[in-house]
């Protein structure tokens, strides 16, 4: 099927409305030289995926995506930010100079239109099947707790770990730095 | 739904411990208590583990032994080489353990987080050996690396810990990535996430060039995990950086939880696509022998050299994966390969966590890991010199210690096709292996043959350090008379790996 | 005694040492008696049994395997514990229990340099099983490890007891201690080796699969050699495997081009280190040429036969004049085996029963002969605290019982008939004329001759020796110093050897009555006679 | 709606994000084109698991464990972070070099 | 285990069929070699602690070997003959290439010519012995001395005894080891110690040979038994052919194996200088042991080399030789001023005489000469070591006049001198002569075995040959009497007669070499004759039936002329001084003096070379080259770590190297920890991970 086709559906222009901000975003999120401002962009992106995760109807997921990124994940980042000190203004030098940067283009690049073509060569025009309705919670839910309930325990320990982990190396312990130091 | 229980018990009692340790800790008694309560967490883990391989000689057990028991639909199956795996990795931790408790009582450390820690990651690994499903792989998968990475940090004080702690996280969070990419493209091409579905699909429908890129970020992913060349860049920092006992159990558990992946990865899920990933890790298995050995010779810390070490081992132990290559290789053939695998990563095991053990017990005593600063340790530690030799040589592959049976296993595997690529690879891995006699023997020779160092008076180091942690003591003990045993029955071993190569089967 | 027979006998034998290395090592450092004494007993005990197993021995039927047994050992590969006793093997086994004994009741007084005596007699006691082992395993990776057991020992005591003079590497003007040179260089030269004899054995393994009954892959030598008679290894394979094992074997040998660790090795190893490598240790190539290489690649063997007798009277004639150039009177000794184990190499060139016989008494004779000039050599160093042969003039008068055996086994050295040397020379260049059939005889004829030319340069090199070190006037350096002649132990360690010396010499039927039946049944069966 | 308009999308962001890990000096950047990376990933599963349409959902179940392991992540990475510009005794930003990795 | 062999006896038929086998003296004639050997080494252990300090058991164990050789002989001579061949199997080594096992046996040998062996060395031995004890009085290794001239015997008795050729090679090399020590006796001086070695090596080179020859013809005659291979040359037998093929190589190496023993030239150079040894030793040594032996192997392999087809084309060769050395060494005697070393030279002479007759086909005619020669050769050996004891120097020019101080020594000496000139009727005149009738029956027409083309020519000339060596020997044996004897004593204290104990067996062996001769003097007695022709294959060779007067004639004057010569030149009334001088002839002279530079070319264009730059190339091989290899190869390999590494640590390092400085968080820490690598490890992982699949889409699509 031709653009023509393609443009004829109107979830492809909502497509386009979601996806060509995730881009810009995706790209700024690389780019700017504003620390904080790379945090938002990121979280524009994030929100994109979740809007289009409802327009293929997983909602289930969507929801996750606002919940944990945007509501938990981007607020750890901006502390970190704010912990580190890191630059809140405009700050140059948080790339690498141009040269490494063309490098990393390249590199990126070629991988990006290695894939793509890969994709095309593989699903050319195939159209994602009219789904009668959304992906069921209860659903998402029972798959959870009965297939994959081995991989929930396991992540939740995963979590744990992060946690009771990244509390002891984030905080200060008394007088060990100097002890430790010397070894 | 009704589970397994029996089938799960290792899981279970092994999740209950994390927990229990963590419990431990708070309940404010002496530290060492939460190792004691891991280490007695993991003796119990045996138990099951046993009592599933030995299942018909056991009235109460209802299925015969080496059956697999198929759990939640096929994505999580207890078979024979899940079991021989799950040993290898209970049994490493264990070990890991016991090379902490001193070291870490020593360095003032958070003891109990610590175990929790290991634990918890060991933990991944085992059900990682179970896992015959992209999400339970993936999950467990992180759960092996999500804690090695805090661990690989916890010499707070130390920049070199730091340094170690944050570049393996980049890269680790780096190729998860790329593996999750891969992932996700094998599970849009294949429409499974189950091995099961994900071979059935390659078998009808053969491959394509997504498929092709969704395996390759896939097995490279876990390429990262057994630092195969050029994936390996993070490993010598790491190593030398961590804490060494995190150091020896990212060598062994962490490194061998990478071959399971491979191993179920490729002889399962993409069984049907030899003619990818054979030639994909020939060339990793090329590389990494030869640059690891290559640069090995050239290492002035101890620490640093075994890691150059083990990448050039995991370059030894990837090599039967080369019988791939060969087109015409029977199923007989891959078993062979597999079955190798197996058997050197269970000898790997053994004599790589006793080279930590004593080089722990040497860090202990000369708080320094410069090779140049052991010289002359016969002289003032007879027994320790002893051991570091008989641990170096059987790494090295000289009989009558465990190292060669792996390495005899591993030639075998490769020769045994009988074709070109297969036999090219054998005679790099001879050369290699070659190589390796030297800097290993360099070891040797500096403990053995040169003379202390004049910094150090003998005298001093005669009285320093005598106290070694009874635990240290009890590994050392363990994994020497593993290799001597090993060394001269390694049938033993060869059992395990025998029996574990049903995985492979149905080429 | 049943048990005896099948298999404990023999197994005792080969692991009473290894036992008996566990032992020293259990007692405290400090009661060095105790040590010596267990170390005495387990080396004596293994000592016993193989006289016992030789008593035992029936010659009637030399060439079947005796005492042996067949245990399952690594399932998994289908490698098994076979082990056995031949008439090839016996006299082979027996020698090295023998030199055991002797080496440890030497080493009662003479300890070299850092004095440690538990680690010393653990590592000549792991040799013992190390070298036992080699000789009577039947199962090519059983052989392996046994093969491979003695390297590490000796590594240490060529690394830990040996030479400390500081030597500079030819060309690249990189100076070094002599051990630690030497050490290294046996190491990895020796792994070389058999990193590619091991390749050989796989190689075999895999194919045997294709060609037995049962389909079964094999390492068992029996049945290997049974499949080599029938000549089933395709001719290129076959090629490669030999290549394979000769590069494993000649290393070990030494054969010409791969000699170069030997002289440094003996040199710079301790005097014990220097007797068991002679002694032993040197044995393990040969034999497993006539043991492996003969039966399992009979075709294979005949194409390689001119190229092995070739570098053999080179490695002889090269060896010879290597040792007239010699100041040093340990090194000239070392470079002297590389001679004498070129004629055992040409006897077993010519792949005819004389041949082999003659390698087998050569290597036996070599034996005790070098073993004891390496004792002497170690001794006399050890009194006059060198080697420089032009400084040893005149110890005939210092120390005449010491230089008369000197002289005497010098003697034997150069084949002197009414010794044991000569059996081992003679009948090789006799062999080397009436070669293999198949073999080009014009070619082993003018071996011959050469071998022949090279018994001259063999009797010049000794008799120059011991003119330098023996004759004229003591220099005068040693005025005044007071040199205690030969002590007791060293006579308890020496005079068995001379004795056997004279023994084989005198009556030959001691080696070749247990080695002919066997040897010509083996080449009757690889090259049909 | 084509399937490969999500994955072309994902493709995209999924390099973007290969190029912020390799060209950002600072770790917190680093880390956050990871996230972008999983993003990628995330879009990929669920438009596979409509495209498949996977009866066990395999594609959003595998986007949710994505996303809390990339939480996790995100937690000990940044503890890490903290812990090294701790060992810096200065706030001074010149110097935390470390973090422009 | 004992297989004694009566061998053949019946089967041979013919002429061998009268022979006995010798009874139990025979079937005990073991003893003869063991007791020696055993004696040797019960010297070494116990002599010094016996009364006579070792000489006691070496005199008593030549005096056995002498009453058994003399009873044996006698037996033998005027009884039947004996022909007895024992031997003892010690070991079977392999196959032959008949299909046949190989033997390897230790034997005695009891016929005509082992038994005469056996009565010459028993007997000079016992005298030689005896003498010894007074010579050898207050040496310093006395005991010593006696134990390895016992093993020195012993070893040729070994030897004789032989009935293989491996027995034989066994003994060959004992009397070589023995001669080793004897001649280095006095091994502080170091040219003595050299002289030993030259003696030795000399001889390994000929024994080279000799191993050559005896695996040839032993191998290919199927058997090393000299009956068998004796047996196969005469009667024929499977293995003819083969022997017969390589016959002429054998033959030819077994003799350069003579050659070296019985110091022919040009491997006669040891001889002179085994002067060295104690004088005994040379008197031993030059009668009846070690240069005798070469002439003994060639007598024993006789029959081979008589026979058409097999080593006769050798005998050319052996003719030949003996002739050169027969002349040149008898020159080289005439200006030698050690007497010792003019013996010596007589020696190589006179051994010339023998492989000459041998190489003429003469087997009796040569042993005669071996025989008769064996006792005044001693006699004149010890007398010139009575003479040196008296006037302790070897030199004639330190002697003269001593007729009047040591009279028994001057007459024995004189008889000696007279019999080895070859003056009727004294032993070597008979045999000497015997010689001359040989060669020129060879040279005659009718001689039934002429051996070589012209064969003829070649004899009828070497027999001219022969009779100038008559007069060559006369002329130096004048000389040197005369400079001994008489004229003016110019030596140093005051000469007087030796002990007993020396001058009684100068007496014996005077008598023996007055009558030895007389037991075969052609036409009259035989007695030699049959005595040697008792052997397993008869040995059909020509010795004359009747004096062949002008043969006599010729030698006589020959021998004559000599000592008229002599007389001539060193007679009483000419100034010795100046007659020296006018016998300096300028070219002749100093070429003799110098032994035709023979010598001189061993050293420096042999020995010399090998032993210095040839060893020192071979050492430099070893070291600079292969070794290079081995060590280049060690150090490419580490190069190479070096710089894959330093690649590496492009990636990786700065931490490392921080490492040491990275205590206390100073800048310089900081700066040294601020480094992006951990970028480029990833920017490694991911162009590694694109080219990857890009390289493998490439090969799986394209």
């Amino acid at each position: 099927m031709d653009l023509g086709d393609w443009l004829s559906t109107p979830q492809n222009w909502v497509f386009l409305v979601i996806a060509l901000p995730m881009l810009f975003a995706g790209y700024k999120v690389v780019a700017t030289s504003n620390v904080v401002h790379a945090v938002l962009y990121l979280m524009v992106t994030l929100a994109g995926s979740a809007a289009l995760f409802i327009l293929v109807g997983a909602e289930f997921v969507a929801w996750t995506v606002v919940l944990v990124y945007i509501g938990a994940v981007i607020v750890l980042f901006l502390f970190g930010i704010m912990i580190t000190r890191a630059p809140l203004g405009y700050d140059v030098s948080l790339s690498h100079p141009l040269r490494v940067r063309i490098s990393a283009a390249v590199v990126s690049f070629v991988l990006f239109l290695v894939v793509g073509g890969a994709m095309i060569d593989q699903f050319g025009n195939d159209a994602i099947p009219e789904a009668a309705d959304a992906t069921r919670t209860a659903q998402i839910g029972e798959l959870m707790f009965e297939r994959f309930v081995i991989p929930f325990e396991v992540v939740s320990v995963v979590l744990l770990a992060a946690l009771i982990g990244g509390i002891v190396l984030a905080r200060r312990d008394p007088a060990a730095d100097d002890t430790e130091a010397v070894r | 739904m009704n589970v397994d229980y029996h089938a799960l018990l290792p899981e279970i009692i092994l999740g209950l411990t994390v927990l229990a340790v963590l419990v431990t800790d708070l309940l404010g008694v002496r530290k060492h208590w939460t190792a004691v309560v891991g280490l007695a967490g993991l003796f119990a883990t045996f138990v099951p583990l046993l009592t599933l391989g030995l299942c018909e000689s056991l009235e109460f057990c209802t299925e015969p032994a080496g059956a697999q028991r198929v759990l939640f639909g096929g994505s999580y199956v207890v078979d024979t080489f899940s079991l021989v795996l799950k040993g290898l990795f209970v049994g490493s931790t264990f070990l890991a353990l016991l090379l902490s408790v001193g070291y870490i009582e020593e360095g003032r450390y958070w003891q109990g987080e610590f175990y929790f820690l290991v634990l918890a990651s060991a933990f991944g690994a085992v059900v990682m050996a179970s896992s015959r499903d992209l999400v339970t792989l993936f999950v467990a998968l992180e759960l092996v690396t999500g804690p090695t990475f805090l661990l690989a940090g916890w010499r707070k004080g130390d920049p070199r810990s730091n340094e170690a702690a944050l570049k393996f996280f980049i890269i680790g969070v780096l190729s998860a990535a790329i593996l999750l990419f891969g992932m996700s493209l094998v599970y849009g091409v294949s429409g499974s996430v189950n091995f099961g579905g994900i071979r059935a699909w390659t078998a009808a429908n053969g491959d394509s060039a997504l498929l092709t890129i969704g395996v390759l970020f896939t097995l490279l992913g876990f390429a990262f995990k057994v630092s195969a060349v050029p994936f390996h860049f993070w490993t010598p920092d790491t190593y030398e950086g961590a804490p060494t006992p995190v150091t020896a159990y990212l060598s062994v558990v962490s490194k061998t939880a990478g071959f399971v992946g491979l191993l179920t990865l490729s002889y399962q899920a993409f069984a049907e696509l030899r003619d990818l990933w054979g030639p994909l890790l020939w060339i990793l298995a090329a590389l990494s022998m030869t640059v690891g050995n290559i640069i090995a010779v050239r290492q002035e810390d101890i620490v640093r050299l075994l890691g150059y070490s083990s990448i050039a081992q995991g370059g030894f132990i990837l090599v039967p994966f080369g019988v791939a290559v060969a087109a015409d290789a029977s199923a007989d053939d891959l078993e062979t390969a597999f079955f190798a695998t197996v058997t050197y990563l269970l000898i790997y095991a053994v004599m790589n966590m006793g080279a930590f053990a004593v080089v722990i017990a040497g860090e202990n005593r000369l708080k320094s890991t410069k090779i140049a600063d052991w010289a002359g340790l016969s002289t003032y530690a007879p027994g320790m010199a002893a051991l570091l030799a008989l641990f170096f040589a059987s790494l090295a592959g000289i009989p009558p210690i465990a190292g060669w049976f792996a390495k005899f296993v591993m030639f075998a595997s490769v020769l045994g096709v009988g074709d070109g690529w297969a036999t090219a690879l054998a005679v790099i891995a001879v050369i290699n292996s070659v190589v390796a006699f030297y800097y290993y023997a360099r070891v040797i020779k500096s403990a053995w043959f040169d003379p202390v160092p004049e910094a150090i008076p003998a005298t001093e180091l005669k009285d320093m350090g005598q106290t070694l942690s009874p635990s240290l003591r009890l590994a050392l003990v363990i994994t020497a008379f593993g290799v001597l045993v090993l060394g001269f029955f390694p049938g033993l071993i060869a059992e395990a790996g025998d029996v574990a190569k049903t995985v492979a089967s149905g080429f | 005694m049943g048990w005896f027979e099948n298999g404990w006998g023999l197994s005792l034998t080969v692991f009473l040492p290894l036992i008996g290395a566990g032992a020293v090592l259990a007692i405290p450092k400090a009661n060095e008696q105790a040590q010596k004494m267990t170390a005495l007993v387990f080396a004596a005990a293994s000592f016993v049994l193989s006289v016992v197993l030789a008593i035992q021995f029936d010659y009637g039927s030399a060439m079947e395997y005796q005492f042996g047994t067949d245990l399952t050992w690594i399932s998994a590969i289908n490698s098994r514990f076979i082990i056995g006793l031949d008439g090839i093997s016996l006299p082979l086994l027996v020698l090295s229990t023998f030199i055991t004994v002797l080496s440890i009741v030497y080493s009662w007084e003479h300890w070299p340099e850092p004095h440690n005596p538990k680690a010393f007699l653990a590592l000549i006691l792991v040799l013992a099983t190390g070298m036992a082992g080699t000789f009577v395993a039947l199962d090519l990776i059983l052989f392996f490890v046994f093969f491979e057991v003695v390297l590490l020992p000796m590594y240490f005591m060529i690394g830990i007891w040996g030479d400390r003079n500081e030597v500079t590497l030819p060309v690249f003007k990189r100076s070094t201690e002599m051990r630690l040179y030497a050490s290294i260089k046996f190491f990895l030269f020796t792994l070389f080796g058999s990193a590619f004899m091991l390749l050989g054995f796989l190689a075999l393994y895999f194919r045997s699969g294709d060609f037995t009954a049962d389909g079964m892959r094999t390492f068992s030598i029996e049945a290997l050699s049974e499949l080599g008679r029938m000549g089933v290894w395709g001719s290129t394979f076959g090629f490669w495997v030999f290549a394979a094992l000769f590069l494993g074997f000649a290393v070990k040998v030494p054969m010409f081009p791969f000699h170069t660790w030997l002289p440094d090795a003996h040199t710079a190893a301790p005097t014990v280190g220097s007797v068991l490598l002679a002694a032993i240790l040197l044995k393990l190539g040969t034999y497993a040429f006539v043991r492996i290489s003969l039966p399992i690649l009979p075709e294979q063997a005949q194409d390689w036969a001119p190229a092995i007798g070739i570098l053999a009277v080179v490695g002889i004639i090269y060896a010879s004049l290597a040792c007239l150039a010699q100041t040093d009177m340990k090194r000239l000794i070392a470079f002297s085996s590389v001679g004498h184990m070129g004629f055992v190499m040409l006897g077993i060139a010519t792949l005819t029963d004389i041949g082999i016989n003659a390698a087998i008494i050569g290597m036996v004779a070599h034996g005790v002969i070098t073993g004891l000039l390496f004792f002497l050599a170690g001794s006399m160093s050890h009194r006059y605290h060198t080697r420089e042969m032009a400084r040893l003039g005149g110890n005939q008068k210092l120390m005449p019982i010491m230089g008369g055996i000197l002289g005497f086994t010098a003697m034997a050295s150069l084949g002197l008939p009414g010794l044991a040397g000569f059996w081992g020379e003679f009948m090789s260049l006799l062999a080397a004329f009436n070669p293999l059939g198949a073999l080009n005889e014009d070619l082993f004829r003018t071996l011959m001759v050469i071998g022949a030319v090279g018994t001259v340069l063999a009797a010049g090199y000794l008799l120059w020796m011991l003119q330098k070190v023996n004759f004229g006037e003591p220099s005068a350096e040693w005025e005044g110093k007071h040199f205690h002649d030969v002590d007791n132990y060293e006579m308890a360690a020496w005079a068995p050897l001379v004795v056997v010396i004279v023994g084989i010499g005198v009556f030959p039927r001691l080696v070749f009555g247990a080695t002919n039946d066997a040897v010509v049944e083996l080449v009757t069966r690889a090259f049909g006679g | 709606m084509l399937i490969n308009q999500f994955l072309i999308l994902g493709a995209a962001l999924f390099s973007l994000g290969v190029y912020g890990v390799l060209t950002r000096r600072n770790a917190v950047m680093v880390l956050l084109s990871v996230e972008l990376m999983l993003a990628a990933v995330n879009i990929n599963f669920v438009a596979f698991d409509r495209f498949v349409a996977d009866q066990l959902a395999g594609g959003q179940i595998f986007a949710l464990f994505v996303i809390a392991v990339a939480a996790a992540e995100v937690g000990i990475g940044l503890a890490i972070i903290l812990l090294i510009f701790r060992n810096r005794r200065s706030a001074n930003v010149d110097e935390l070099d470390l973090l422009k990795l | 285990m004992i297989a004694v062999t009566a061998l053949l006896a019946a089967a041979e038929g013919g002429s061998a069929a009268e022979f006995s086998d010798g009874g139990f003296l025979a079937s005990a004639a073991w003893l003869i070699p063991v007791v020696p050997m055993v004696a040797a080494f019960a010297i070494v252990f116990f002599g010094k602690r016996s009364p006579l300090k070792g000489w006691g058991m070496a005199v008593g164990t030549m005096g056995f070997v002498a009453l058994y050789g003399i009873v044996l002989f006698a037996m033998n001579t005027f009884g039947n003959g004996i022909t007895y061949e024992g031997a003892i199997d010690v070991a079977v080594a392999g196959t032959n290439a008949f299909g046949e096992a190989l033997h390897i046996e230790w034997g005695w040998m009891v016929d005509g010519l082992s038994i005469m062996m056996y009565f010459v060395v028993g007997v000079v031995g016992l005298l030689v012995f005896i003498y010894a004890k007074g010579y050898m009085e207050g040496d310093v290794r006395y005991t010593w001395f006696f134990a390895s001239f016992t093993l020195f015997a012993g070893g040729m008795l070994v030897l004789v005894s032989a009935p293989n050729l491996i027995q034989l090679i066994v003994g060959w090399e004992l009397v070589g080891v023995a001669s080793w020590l004897l001649i280095g006796h006095y091994w502080e001086e170091h040219e003595n110690s050299s002289a030993a070695i030259k003696a030795f090596l000399t001889n390994k080179v000929a024994d080279a040979a000799l191993f050559i020859g005896a695996i040839i013809v032993g191998l290919t005659a199927g058997s090393f038994r000299f009956s068998e291979i004796m047996h196969v040359v005469a009667e024929g037998g499977p293995t003819t052919g083969a022997l017969s093929k390589y016959a002429f190589w054998g033959g030819l190496a077994l003799f350069i194996g003579a050659m070296g023993k019985s110091a022919q030239f040009p491997l006669h150079v040891w001889l002179p200088d085994a002067m060295a040894g104690p004088t005994p030793v040379s008197a031993l040594m030059h009668a009846a042991t070690m240069v005798t032996a070469g002439v003994y192997l060639i007598g024993r392999m006789f029959p081979f080399y008589l026979t058409d087809g097999f080593g006769d084309e050798v005998r050319s060769i052996i003719i030949v030789i003996g002739a050169l050395t027969l002349l040149l060494t008898g020159l080289i005697a005439l200006v030698q001023d050690d007497i010792k070393k003019v013996l010596a030279y007589s020696t190589l002479s006179q051994l010339g005489y023998m492989v000459t007759a041998m190489g003429a086909g003469a087997y009796t005619a040569g042993l005669f000469h071996l025989f008769t020669h064996a006792f005044f050769k001693a006699l004149l050996f010890l007398g010139a070591g009575s003479v040196i004891h008296a006037v302790h120097s070897n030199n004639m020019s330190d002697m003269g006049g001593l007729r009047k101080y040591m009279p028994q020594t001057f007459w024995t000496f004189v008889i000696g001198s007279a019999a080895l000139a070859g003056i009727v009727p004294l032993a070597g005149f008979w045999s000497k002569d015997e010689i001359l009738a040989s060669i020129s029956y060879a040279g005659g027409a009718e001689s039934g075995f002429s051996f070589a083309q012209g064969g003829e020519a070649l004899a009828s000339f070497i027999l001219w040959v022969a009779v100038a060596g008559a007069f060559v020997t006369a002329f130096y044996m004048t000389r040197a009497v005369w400079l001994t004897f008489f004229g003016e004593y110019k030596g140093h204290g005051h000469p007087h007669e030796s002990p007993k104990v020396m001058t009684y067996p100068l007496i014996a062996l005077a008598f023996f070499s007055v009558v030895a001769g007389w037991i075969n003097i052609p036409g009259v007695t035989d007695f030699f004759t049959q005595s040697v022709g008792a052997r397993f294959t008869a040995v059909l060779d020509h010795h004359a039936k009747s004096i062949d007067v002008f043969l006599a004639v010729a030698g006589t004057i020959a021998a004559l002329a000599g000592i008229a010569i002599g007389y001539r030149i060193w007679g009483p009334d000419a100034d010795t001084q100046k007659q020296r001088d006018r016998f300096r002839v300028p070219v002749l002279y100093p070429l003799l003096e110098n032994k035709y530079y023979i010598d001189d070319f061993y050293m420096d264009g042999i020995v010399k070379p090998i032993r210095g730059p040839v060893a020192n190339a071979v050492n430099w091989f070893n070291g600079y080259v292969i070794d290079f290899v081995v060590n280049g190869a060690g150090l490419l390999a580490k190069g190479v770590g070096k710089v894959v590494y330093a690649f590496d640590q492009k990636g990786i390092d700065g931490v490392i190297n921080a490492s040491g400085a990275v205590t206390g968080g100073s800048s310089g820490l900081l700066r040294k920890i601020q480094t992006g690598r951990v970028q480029q490890y990833a920017g490694f992982i991911v162009a590694a991970t694109v080219l990857l699949i890009a390289g493998f889409i490439a090969f799986t699509r394209f």
